[in-house]
């Protein structure tokens, strides 16, 4: 126990409920219709290039990037485009356009552009393949990738981690990948060294995945991959997958307040992204599907693969429908996943679970100032302070207390005996905070 | 040497100026809400009580007590301290501005602190010579500042609790007071 | 004489100095231990405040701007210095109950307040009805406050010695607390929750 | 379908986190009443049955205040436990043989002015239970300085008056490993609570096994003490820590969540300046006993270790210093059209602070 | 008599002594800040009660922002929360501008708070949070949630919450159009109009012309345009960016066509106050 707690890296350990570790992943039959949200990814929304009536094949580009931080969209069905509406998007809870394509239930493919030696590709033909599949940070963050791979020219960077800790309960997505696609992984993650030009790599898998570090480690061992590619052994704690608590955790630095990983020279990555960029380069299929896990309060907890855009109840019904009780719907996992407003709600890019649980919300209470939610914050905050200053709306002070370095983890909200919605108070904060910043 | 530390205890924390004998409770109760002003205003009232302290003794001894009209001292007391402050408001103010934003518009309100014509006073009746004088007024300077430091970190932290209405403001910075003269008895006895 | 009675009432209630401006505390908490103590405070602010309303009410055209704070404090400082001189002689134990918070007058921000405020720019009527509300109000304040502090402190009321009444339980085991400072304090926090709880004064 | 059944009920949001740790006040509350129990039998095997009307009282008394103040403030009254935690701990730090109105006035006094007058749970800046007797032992000074011998026997009402070993007429005939044995099972007169430093030992290690505190607080705290009483001579470091209420403070007082800092960094301050401050009253002040008082004191600090102790947060680099008040130059003229704005940036700052 | 002379001559003595030590600090010190002359002639004519409701710590503050720039006395509440004719105008006077404040004005509220709830929300019981989660609990997304963050601002009291609609109304007649509620609303709903204006539009159904009003709310505007082509001389124009109806404060002239023909009846009529 160090003494003032400032070296030991904070975080709790809820109940890992890793129920469907042991489910092989599944293939969901073809949704009938397929709603996609124009803005699946974190940056400005794609703008669509079709129109109600369109035929349009899997595959095809139905929105381009609507800027450099921006990625197309692919319809992932082949049908018809029978409308454009307006919905509340999943993830950043704006209202937003979705295109609505009804399925012919052919899956025909558009003519896929599959380069002959992948190897050879040079470093920009391999960036813009990236940006054209539209892949995102499948971790749930929803980065466009083809960002990340280029770093501002002063910023070196020399090494890459690559993030299959998968930290929150319930989550087997990223596990049964490494089982089940482990050397499509280890491709993935040569292009992006080939890309980014470093050599160092690390591979951080949590203590209570024993069977994907050994089948990782086996194939890093097989391989002929140049440079050095290490299997992390990491705790199994909360929050461990967030990008600045690996990297302290695997290098031991610290990301600059208000910075990100590449000002310390290094790139996450989460699994599922290097999976998506293998299968952009070496087949040339751009992202039109992702691995997810069904659990919770459902009868047939399942890990299974499906097209983005699928309504969540049809996934649910594939897994048998959900348990009586269930009144929510969370997209990720239960401790940063969004709840969803109706079942209907279609699946994205970045729903890496789809989690069903009965609500168990509680009445808040005082803050009796126990300090629970400083020692669990892996960022050295003191949360409470922020709820503090948020009911009292005094946001100014937010900042002598680095409100912005908060991730939104949930650590202090899990432990608060008061029941404290601390993350939600946090948000405000930051948003008013957002909204009073001279321009 | 013990008895001026003696004095500067005495003065700071047995009888405390604010909580013990009562003088300069406007300003403590005026300039307490956040923690910045309240240690501005310390300050100021420590340069203050020093100057004033120590030109109040010289007047004293020299002029008052030789011609016997040492019930003149009211008055006299009075007219140096508002000039003393004068004097440094200008001061600050044409010096550093910056300072006197902070410090500044305080100054004003020292010349009607009780807390600075009372440590003449006790000065003058304690009969304390030149350096006691100066101890004893650094030390009621310090115990003032000190307990309005902790009263404006008491009341910062009321701010953002859920206070009564009625207790809302002075009347719960009374009850605060109250409870940190209990806690203060704990020094009596000590010199 | 509507706005003098005004002027007269408005220190008594809607600008009581204690209650609603918070003006004069030092000698309000120090001194209210006993009752007696709250009569000879009083008596000695009024005889300041109304003489100095009168002098500078009747000097306000005549006062430069630029002195007019030194040349109230030195009126004041006067008056203050008659007033102790005059207590020491005639009341010398009351006198030494007080202590310094006599010669304290003169810092005492109600005086000086309302002569800046009130008398330096108001006719010499008006001035004396404002002062009179502001003395009449402070003694009020003062009173109520060293009644409390009396009965809870000592469980009895005596007024210049004559016995007036004393609570039962309390006269056995009276609070201490209530005539040391910690006291003041404690009763004019309660005073003025309670005086906002029912509506009495606007809560701030 | 499925989906039918699904569209009719509606769901339900809110912000993730959607799972939360079993903990909750409620729980931590009773955990230390069960840990108070303990201090409170050993009241009770030494100074009679009495002192079990004193606790009952204390407790009521706080609960019906408690609900008082809810109803004038029109809130709803929360059973949480913390008022009976109040009242406990207000019983424990009694003399033996208060009157029962003083014990009214004071457990009424602890919830009225000291916890709700400020806001309530969470928002007191003293401990209730270290002020209300603190306020107590001013008011009533005679009261609360008339001690008894311990009688070991519940049923008895005897009180034989005896000093309490920190007071100034105590002594003590045996060996002073026989006082060290007395002084660890509480057979001395005290506080109804806080004679027996083996009971309180006890209820404060099973906080400490239960989690509800940390080792920092009463560690630090003891150890302060130990160590200044050994420096200064004359003292005895052992009898220091064992008599008066230290273990009591020290385990159930000071380590009061709402009232102590938050940081581990603060914690420690505070526990110090604690321990610093029961042996400067002890040794030098007027007062035999100092452990109420110096916490108290300590809780007027925490506001100010709490704004200056802040964690150092992940990723955080310390900005360069720059004086505050840079003083003006003598200039006459040509840089005072770009002087003001300079200035004012840095006044924002600080107005912000 | 001595003594006489001594009082008198030792406090003359005392005085000029004092006096000339002013003197003479004032006389050998540099010239003092111009911008703090100006900051503190300005404090002089601000409230002095530091609410804060002009987004600086303090008057003091305040007048040190204004007396750099002259423009921050537009856009701050302080002016009409000082309430008073006189002082504006003299503040105005001090600084060479005109202050005038014009006509009395008053706060709306765009929504009538008929949309029906879309799931159930468990949370922090403020607009500001009910805003964050997936853009309210309501079907329309553009309404008044009624958690009255508003409220909790409004220094004159006049925003209260409707029990049964659950939305705040506003007593135009304790209003004194401070603006301070607008800032608040995480929904921007809340807009200062000239207290004259005969009629305002009780929705801010911002349409991309995908989803009408009606499927949300049956209180909402569904774009119909009608009350434009009601209104005869074009009292009623049509915003294209909000894609609603807008009514031109600078002219303020009634429409009853518009809100007698409005078919969801969700332009309110308003009295002069």
């Amino acid at each position: 126990m160090s003494l003032f707690n400032n070296e030991k890296s904070h975080g709790i350990h809820p109940p890992g409920n890793k129920i469907t570790s042991n489910k092989k992943i599944e293939r969901v039959p073809l949704p009938k219709q397929v709603i996609l949200p124009l803005s699946q990814h974190i940056g400005a929304p794609s703008k669509a290039i079709v129109k109600k009536g369109d035929e349009v094949k899997v595959g095809q580009k139905i929105a381009e990037a609507g800027g450099f931080v921006s990625v197309p969209i692919h319809s992932t069905v082949s049908g018809k485009v029978t409308k454009v509406i307006e919905m509340v998007s999943s993830v950043t809870s704006n209202v937003g356009n979705a295109i609505v394509i009804e399925a012919d239930g052919k899956d025909d493919w558009v003519k896929i552009d599959k380069p002959s030696k992948p190897n050879k590709l040079s470093k920009k033909e391999i960036l813009n393949r990236v940006k054209e599949a539209g892949i995102v940070g499948l971790g749930g963050a929803t980065f466009p990738t083809h960002v990340k791979l280029q770093p501002p020219p002063d910023k070196k960077i020399d090494t890459i981690i690559i993030n299959g800790c998968e930290c929150e309960p319930f989550i087997t997505s990223d596990h049964r990948l490494m089982l089940e696609h482990g050397e499509e992984i280890l491709k993935g993650l040569e292009i992006m060294m080939k890309v980014l030009g470093c050599n160092e790599a690390y591979i951080g898998i949590e203590s209570n995945k024993p069977d994907a570090i050994e089948n990782m480690e086996k194939i890093v061992s097989e391989s002929n991959i140049s440079g050095e590619v290490i299997v992390e052994l990491l705790p199994a704690q909360y929050p461990m997958g967030a990008e600045k608590t690996l990297l302290k955790r695997i290098l031991g630095m610290e990301v600059p307040i208000g910075g990100l990983p590449m000002d310390v020279g290094v790139v996450v990555q989460n699994v599922g992204t290097l999976k998506a960029i293998y299968d952009a380069i070496y087949d040339g299929i751009p992202l039109v599907e992702r691995v997810l896990t069904v659990s919770g309060a459902v009868k047939e907890p399942k890990n299974i693969i499906s097209r983005f855009g699928t309504p969540a109840s049809e996934i649910i019904d594939y897994c048998g429908g959900t348990n009586s009780n269930a009144n929510v719907m969370i997209f990720g996992g239960p401790m940063m996943g969004i709840a969803q407003i109706s079942f209907d709600t279609p699946t994205t890019k970045g729903t890496n679970s789809i989690l069903i649980q009965k609500n168990n919300t509680e009445v808040e209470g005082n803050c009796i100032r126990c300090g629970t939610c400083v020692e669990n914050c892996p960022m050295n905050l003191m949360p409470l302070m922020y709820v503090a200053y948020v009911k009292k709306n005094m946001y100014d002070e937010l900042k002598d207390y680095w409100i912005d370095n908060c991730v939104e983890c949930g650590s202090c909200a899990y432990g608060c005996p008061a029941n404290i919605p601390l993350v939600q108070y946090i948000k405000v904060g930051k948003a008013e905070l957002q909204k009073r910043r001279p321009k | 040497m013990d008895n001026l530390f003696s004095i500067f205890i005495m003065m700071a924390l047995v009888n405390n100026f604010v909580l013990a004998k009562f003088l300069g409770l406007c300003p403590f109760f005026g300039v307490s809400k956040k923690l910045s002003s309240a240690v501005s205003m310390g300050i100021a009232v420590i340069v203050v009580m020093f100057a004033a302290s120590v030109v109040s003794w010289l007047l004293f001894y020299q002029l008052l007590v030789p011609f016997g009209i040492t019930y003149m001292r009211t008055a006299i007391f009075i007219l140096v301290i508002a000039s003393l402050v004068q004097i440094l408001e200008i001061t600050i103010r044409r010096t550093n501005v910056n300072l006197y934003n902070a410090l500044g518009i305080y100054l004003p309100l020292i010349t009607t602190n009780c807390a600075v014509l009372g440590v003449t006073f006790i000065n003058v009746d304690q009969a304390f010579n030149l350096a006691e004088t100066i101890v004893s007024a650094l030390g009621a300077g310090v115990g003032f500042t000190l307990v309005l430091a902790i009263m404006s970190g008491i009341r910062e932290k009321l701010d953002l609790a859920d206070v009564p209405k009625a207790f809302k403001g002075i009347p719960v910075a009374f009850l605060v007071a109250m409870l940190l003269g209990i806690a203060f008895l704990a020094f009596g006895g000590m010199v | 004489m509507v706005h003098i009675l005004k002027n007269l009432k408005k220190g008594i209630i809607n600008e009581n100095p204690v209650f609603i401006l918070l003006l004069g505390l030092c000698p309000t908490l120090a001194v209210s231990t006993s009752i007696d103590n709250a009569f000879g405070m009083t008596a000695a602010v009024m005889f300041v405040l109304i003489s100095a309303n009168i002098i500078v009410s009747l000097i306000r055209g005549v006062t430069p701007d630029r002195v007019r704070i030194p040349v109230f404090i030195v009126i004041i400082a006067t008056l203050v210095t008659i007033v102790d001189l005059t207590m020491k002689a005639f009341i010398p134990e009351l006198s030494k109950s007080l202590g310094i918070f006599i010669p304290l007058i003169v810092v005492n921000c109600i005086i000086l307040g309302r002569a800046e405020a009130f008398a330096s720019k108001n006719t010499l009527a008006d001035s004396v009805a404002d002062a009179l509300g502001m003395g009449i109000g402070f003694g009020i304040a003062i009173t109520i406050i060293s009644f409390f502090r009396q009965l809870l402190g000592t469980g009895e009321i005596t007024i210049f010695g004559t016995h007036v009444f004393s609570a039962p339980g309390l006269f056995d085991n009276p609070m201490s607390v209530f005539i040391l400072p910690m006291g003041a304090f404690l009763v004019l926090g309660c005073l003025l929750a309670t005086l906002r709880y029912m509506g009495a004064i606007e809560s701030g | 379908m499925a989906e039918e059944t699904v569209d009719q009920k509606r769901l339900v949001v809110s912000t993730s986190p959607h799972i939360h740790d079993k903990k909750n006040t409620k729980k931590v509350m009773y955990v230390v009443c069960l840990a108070l129990l303990l201090p409170i039998i050993g009241g009770v095997y030494f100074f009679g049955i009495y002192t079990l009307l004193v606790v009952l009282v204390s407790v009521i008394t706080a609960i019906t205040t408690e609900f008082l103040a809810k109803r004038l403030r029109k809130r709803e009254f929360i059973m949480d436990g913390s008022a009976i935690v109040t009242g406990m701990l207000f019983a424990l730090v009694l003399p033996p043989r208060i009157p029962l109105w003083a014990v009214i006035i004071g457990a009424a006094f602890c919830i009225a002015i000291v916890k709700e007058a400020f806001g309530g749970l969470g928002h007191n800046i003293f401990n209730p239970a270290l002020a209300g007797r603190a306020f107590i032992t001013v008011s009533f000074a005679g009261l609360m300085t008339s001690w008894i011998a311990p009688v070991k026997s519940v049923i008895s009402l005897d009180s034989i008056t005896s000093a309490t070993p920190l007071g100034e007429g105590f002594s003590y005939a045996g060996s002073t490993s026989d006082l060290y044995i007395d002084l660890l099972f509480g057979n001395v007169g005290g506080c109804i609570g806080e004679t027996s430093a083996l009971f309180i030992l006890i209820g404060g290690l099973l906080l400490l096994a239960t989690g509800v505190i940390k080792w920092r607080i009463p560690v630090v705290y003891i150890g302060t003490v130990f160590l200044l009483a050994w420096l200064i001579p004359g003292q005895d470091p052992v009898f220091h820590i064992l008599a008066g209420g230290l273990f009591l403070g020290a385990f159930f007082m000071a380590t009061d969540y709402v009232t102590c800092p938050m940081t581990a960094k603060g914690q420690f301050i505070f526990a110090f300046g604690a321990g610093v401050l029961v042996i400067l009253i002890r040794v030098y002040g007027s007062m035999p006993e100092g452990v109420a008082f110096s916490i108290l004191l300590m809780n007027a600090f925490t506001p100010l270790i709490d704004r200056h102790v802040k964690p150092k947060p992940y990723g955080y680099i310390p900005p360069e210093k720059k004086s505050r008040f840079p003083l003006k130059k003598k200039a006459k003229t040509t840089d005072v059209a770009d002087k003001p704005d300079q200035d004012s940036s840095t006044d924002k700052k600080e107005g912000k602070k | 008599m001595d003594n006489t002379v001594l009082i008198i001559v030792s406090l003359t003595l005392v005085g000029m002594g004092c006096g000339i030590a002013i003197f003479l600090v004032n006389r050998f010190l540099p010239e003092e800040d111009k911008l703090l002359k100006k900051t503190e002639e300005i404090s002089k004519f601000l409230p002095g009660m530091n609410c804060g409701a002009c987004g600086y710590p303090g008057c003091f503050a305040y007048a040190g922002e204004i007396a750099k720039d002259i423009d921050i006395l537009q856009t701050s509440p302080c002016m009409v929360l000082m309430n008073d004719d006189k002082k504006v105008k003299a503040l105005g006077n001090a600084l060479g501008v005109d202050l005038s404040s014009g006509d009395k004005k008053v706060a709306v509220v765009h929504c009538g708070g008929n949309s029906e709830i879309l799931y159930e929300y468990k949370g922090i019981d403020t607009c500001k949070a009910a805003a964050q989660l997936s853009s309210g609990f309501k079907k329309c997304p553009y309404g008044c949630f009624g958690f009255g963050d508003c409220v909790n601002v409004c220094p004159e009291n006049a925003i209260s919450i409707d029990p049964e609609k659950k939305i705040v109304v506003i007593d135009p007649d304790k209003c004194i159009g401070c603006g301070l509620c607008t800032k608040e609303c995480p929904q921007n709903l809340i807009e200062i109009i000239p207290a004259k204006m005969p009629q305002y539009l009780a929705c801010n159904y911002l349409s991309k012309k995908n989803i009408p009003g009606r499927e949300r709310c049956p209180l909402g505007c569904i774009h119909c345009r009608i009350c434009v082509k009601a209104s005869e001389n074009e009292e009623v124009t049509w915003n294209e960016e909000k894609d609603l109806p807008f009514f031109d404060p600078e002219k303020c002239v009634p429409s009853p066509a518009a809100v007698e023909k409005c078919p969801k009846k969700v332009i309110f009529e308003r009295n002069e106050t």
